[in-house]
């Protein structure tokens, strides 16, 4: 099944068995999504259930808290996460805040579904990363969203949860394909363990987890050692526990994501992990990122900003000889 | 108008200028602190509104009269800003945030704006859920020049959702004069074009339940949202730390004899309105008792309430 | 009309349209990429506004027509959309960005409605520097649903700022028809409150030419913006990775009779009609020439243009 | 000279040198603002340069790229860095990526200004630290201001500077007092060391820096250790050639900041110092940054949310016992 299918079965299944959930979005309903994610779902739920909405992000997402303070369980898609920004103060300062500041007596069961990153050419406002600053506010469950059977269980059970979920989808994975585990009863903020080693722990989400897992083998050949590939999940909360286990095995870390070196999501794990576990690691971390420029329309500019499976291979084997691998 | 209806009404904003009374009092005992924004001379609109409407209320952080009045009590609006355990957001919330959806009143955002569009939201979720009521927003002349607004606006109207749109037009944001930075010194101009109008005498508590009565009826037909304008002044400063210098002597003069409980008195009965005038104080003086007793938050909570108990296993 | 402006216009649309031919091919032979928003159709819309405008110009990601007419050269406008060196944006931006402050074009916002607050503060800013002109600010009828849009009206009303509000109603935002997502299917009525507002035949060229002049001539007088709605009609998908599927083919053949070229064309002189036709084909031909042969940037300049060069070497 | 009123004299004095220079917030002119920061230059300067906006953020910031696009240099006031939330998408995606996405042709000559932190009970939504978020945009300068004479200097700089610039307050410092050096050549890129030593660095910045001030002398004493503590001024760029020389140095780090540990701003500096310093690191770096919850409206709740003088001694000194100071 792909990757969007997945989405699209997990929205269908649910819908079919709570007729309070909701979807929002534009271009959703009558045109099934810019990335074909709804399709069908209007002509089974109705136009009531599945809501094409004016360009107004922030009334998107200040719309669906009222629909869920209202009773309902509202599933929004915002086009991109380029256009969360539009709606920040209502994911940050209502979403995020309404359930504490009520000391709990307004409940958000909500999902905030968007794709990011860099896709192909899209230029510096549709191609950016957000996961920096959306789980860096306290109240919203972030899920990273790299395969169609996470997405499938993980999506299914945040509409199910009664706390606001965001659900970040990366624009380059819509068409990712893997068989689905319908018995399985995955936990959506475990850490999972793509791959077992024991010299590296490298740590990545959404597409930079394939792009590196693509330059793997070549790595291990190269440095003759055995990786630990993790994909991260839950960007917040973090399974810290995964991550502890893996790190004190190899002693040696690498965090790799898409976006800006400055600011990096990925920095918050390699300071957790150099807080808490300095006498575990062998070597200096590493973090792959994209650099701080604002994505070029241009492809060899836009490629240069961001790692890619030969800097990725490139870089982590300069640092395994550096570091002694 | 009945006797009992307007006795009510005569009560409640009673007890609300007391209320604030209390409240001023207390934040310069020290008791009190943070943000603290003052209904004095506006009871008329809060109270009228809150009796008036039947459905799920969204208000701005000027909340605790529409509190009052909606059915919360003054024990637990008054811990609140105290930040007691007892307060109706258990000390978290404060002056701005009072939440109580057993009455359907979701106050206090102290966001400029930021409530409408959940209030949209709730109302689409009514007309989904075949509710007979929609929803009430409060909000000030200088929230609607914000964005969120007008997107709001334009989508209850599109949706036909069942929605009153109620602004409190006391011509200033904080200390800036509305026709300085809006477009008309009325609001309700800017909708017109999408849906009815009215804009009521918000001094006079009988007029504002009528307009409110009359809105709550109109978007129970179906045709969509309606706008009341409710011209109003208010006898303090923005919040308390606001000295209110940006008007005169001249225009407070004035302002204050609109006072909306001066207007409703005489057309009382003398005995009822003594006795009740004591019962506000003690009502008063309970709360603020409450108030002082009731707990600090213990700080093993720190962590409670930003998510469900299940939810709260995970992130911790 | 004199002949001149009548063949100019007449030029002007026919080198944008075929100027979008040649985008799209190029597109599907790989030398473009990401978006690409054609205008094909709305030709008359474009370029009648920009020969029509004096001042600055904010448009939105449509807008290859409108920064060819303004100026702009082909040659520099293709080459950006291959990405190359040469390109208006240097291969940075891209087919929505394009931008030429020598010529007053600030083209090019891929954030719907994102570029309509900055002309305001840019027409702000001739009104404060007592020039002439103003600005006109560019957007689709999807764009008037937007917060930003509203607070522009708003803020360009109670400033009285010299603004020409230009909306491209093609009835559609993508695949979303505007009577669904907004309160009404002509947006010139959110605003009929707070300016002069003006409905156009956005398929003739002529009279859209003769509507911006006077809305140009409308600014000047200082009594604040002016609106202005040109209906029209897209003959492509919204860009082009979008199949167009939510429009019938009665209701693309209907708006394809409209094809604003031959409505012009039988006004104009067959003699001048070839030569322009063939003189067109040889402009777009060098455009894609030029474009081709201009070097890619070079990967050294990653960081370049980001600060200017003095707050570059802070950054660095 | 008080921090606001040095505010107010940079802001007089560019104005007065310069009429491109242009004010614009909300409550700034008549009121002369929340914090008084503008307080008499509506009359000296008239309200054609000193401009009260309406509550909208969005347009607020939007317009000032307008404004700086037709050739002003606008100065922005955000009432709170609380509102910018509002303005996310003219912040991010216009005013720091237009000068790029133009190859350079748009230049923004402009400053928003913004206090930011946890004040005194005003509650979770205008209490919050956004730091971490503006510094990850590239396109911005993004400054923290600790400082009447830093305030005075770096604001006159940002204002006169060609490129955008985030100026980031604290509400609880605008009555900070210090004597201004009228005759200084201060670079507000560079970071500040406020006090020398030789055992542990310490890098804070806004109210922080002066909560760690305070508990420095019983810190050193109970730890028997010298600390260089830096104001870190610049958050981006970060100068991270002080850092380096200081870290090198003392061989142990600490982080200090207001704002919420999940997402924070000082992960970055921890991960950039084990990333290029790991092998210079005598111990595990230290972060104390607020919790991650909602800023809650009672004071003992607020309180025990963020690092104070007090929670600043206790945990370094606990650090620096288990870390065998
Ligand atoms: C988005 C946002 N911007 C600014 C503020 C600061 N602020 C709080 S109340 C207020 C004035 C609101 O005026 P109005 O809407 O007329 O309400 P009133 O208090 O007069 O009833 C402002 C600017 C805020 N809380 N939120
Ligand atoms: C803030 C934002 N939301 C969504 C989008 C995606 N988007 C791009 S164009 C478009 C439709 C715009 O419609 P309209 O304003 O009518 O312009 P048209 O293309 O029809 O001229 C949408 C939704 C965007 N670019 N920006
Ligand atoms: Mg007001
Ligand atoms: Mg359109």
């Amino acid at each position: 099944m792909l990757y969007r299918e997945a989405i699209n079965l997990a929205l269908d299944e649910t819908m079919s068995e709570d007729t309070n959930i909701v979807l929002l979005g534009e271009d959703i309903a009558n045109v099934g999504g810019t990335f074909r994610v709804t399709e069908g779902l209007l002509d089974k739920y109705g136009k009531a259930r599945v809501i094409d909405t004016p360009i107004a992000e922030l009334s998107i997402v200040g719309n669906a808290i009222g629909m869920a303070i209202g009773g309902l369980r509202p599933v929004v898609e915002l086009m991109t996460a380029n256009f969360s920004l539009l709606a920040f103060d209502q994911i940050v300062n209502h979403m995020a805040k309404l359930p504490f500041m009520s000391a709990g007596k307004i409940r958000l069961p909500m999902v905030l579904r968007m794709p990011q990153g860099v896709s192909k050419q899209l230029g510096a406002q549709h191609s950016e990363n957000y996961e920096n600053m959306l789980s860096s506010v306290p109240g919203l469950f972030v899920f990273a969203v790299n395969s169609p059977n996470y997405a499938y269980h993980a999506l299914k059970k945040s509409i199910k949860m009664d706390d606001p979920v965001i659900f970040i989808e990366h624009e380059l994975l819509y068409n990712k394909k893997e068989e689905i585990d319908m018995k399985s009863d995955l936990d959506p903020f475990k850490a999972r363990i793509i791959k077992e080693g024991e010299d590296i722990t490298i740590i990545s989400y959404l597409k930079m987890l394939d792009d590196t897992a693509s330059a793997l083998d070549e790595i291990e050949k190269e440095l003759n050692c055995s990786c630990e590939l993790i994909d991260l999940c839950s960007l917040n909360p973090v399974d810290f526990k995964t991550l502890e286990a893996s790190i004190k095995k190899t002693g040696r870390l690498i965090m790799i994501e898409e976006g800006h070196k400055m600011g990096s999501y990925g920095a918050q794990i390699i300071s957790w992990a150099v807080e808490e576990l300095f006498y575990f690691l062998d070597a200096a971390p590493l973090r792959l990122c994209g650099k701080n420029v604002p994505i070029a329309y241009n492809r060899k500019l836009e490629l240069a900003s961001i790692p890619t499976p030969k800097s990725i291979k490139k870089d982590i084997i300069n640092w395994g000889r550096i570091n002694g691998l | 108008m009945d006797t009992a209806l307007m006795e009510d009404l005569y009560y409640s904003m009673l007890l609300g200028r007391h209320f604030e009374y209390a409240a001023k009092e207390n934040y310069f005992q020290g008791n009190i602190s943070g943000f603290l924004h003052l209904d004095i001379g506006q009871e008329a609109l809060s109270v009228g509104a809150m009796k008036a409407f039947e459905g799920d209320v969204f208000t701005t952080y000027r909340e605790h009269v529409m509190a009052l009045s909606r059915g919360m009590s003054a024990n637990a609006i008054m811990a609140e800003l105290f930040g007691k355990v007892d307060g109706v957001s258990k000390g978290r919330g404060g002056s701005m945030h009072m939440f109580s959806p057993k009455i359907g009143f979701y106050g206090g955002d102290a966001i400029v704006g930021g409530h409408i569009p959940n209030a949209v939201g709730c109302a689409y979720a009514r007309k989904y859920q075949n509710k007979k009521t929609g929803c009430l927003v409060v909000f000030g002349d200088g929230a609607t020049n914000c964005g969120g607004f007008f997107e709001s606006i334009n989508i209850a109207t599109s949706q036909k959702l069942p929605l009153v749109f109620l602004c409190e037009n006391n011509k200033y944001a904080i200390g800036t004069k509305i026709e300085t930075v809006s477009a008309f010194s009325k609001q309700a101009k800017k909708v017109e074009a999408y849906m009815p109008t009215v804009e009521v005498d918000g001094m006079d508590v009988l007029a504002v339940y009528k307009a409110i009565k009359k809105a709550g009826e109109y978007i129970k037909e179906g045709k969509g949202p309606i706008f009341v304008e409710a011209m109003t002044c208010r006898f303090e400063g923005h919040s308390i730390s606001d000295a209110n210098k940006y008007r005169s002597s001249e225009e407070m003069k004035k302002c204050k004899e609109l006072d909306p409980l001066l207007k409703l008195k005489p057309l009382l009965d003398k005995v009822f309105v003594e006795k009740i005038e004591a019962q506000v104080i003690r009502d008063i003086t309970e709360a603020v008792n409450f108030a002082h007793e009731s707990p600090e938050p213990s700080l093993a909570e720190l962590n409670k309430y930003i998510f469900t108990d299940e939810g709260l296993k995970h992130a911790l």
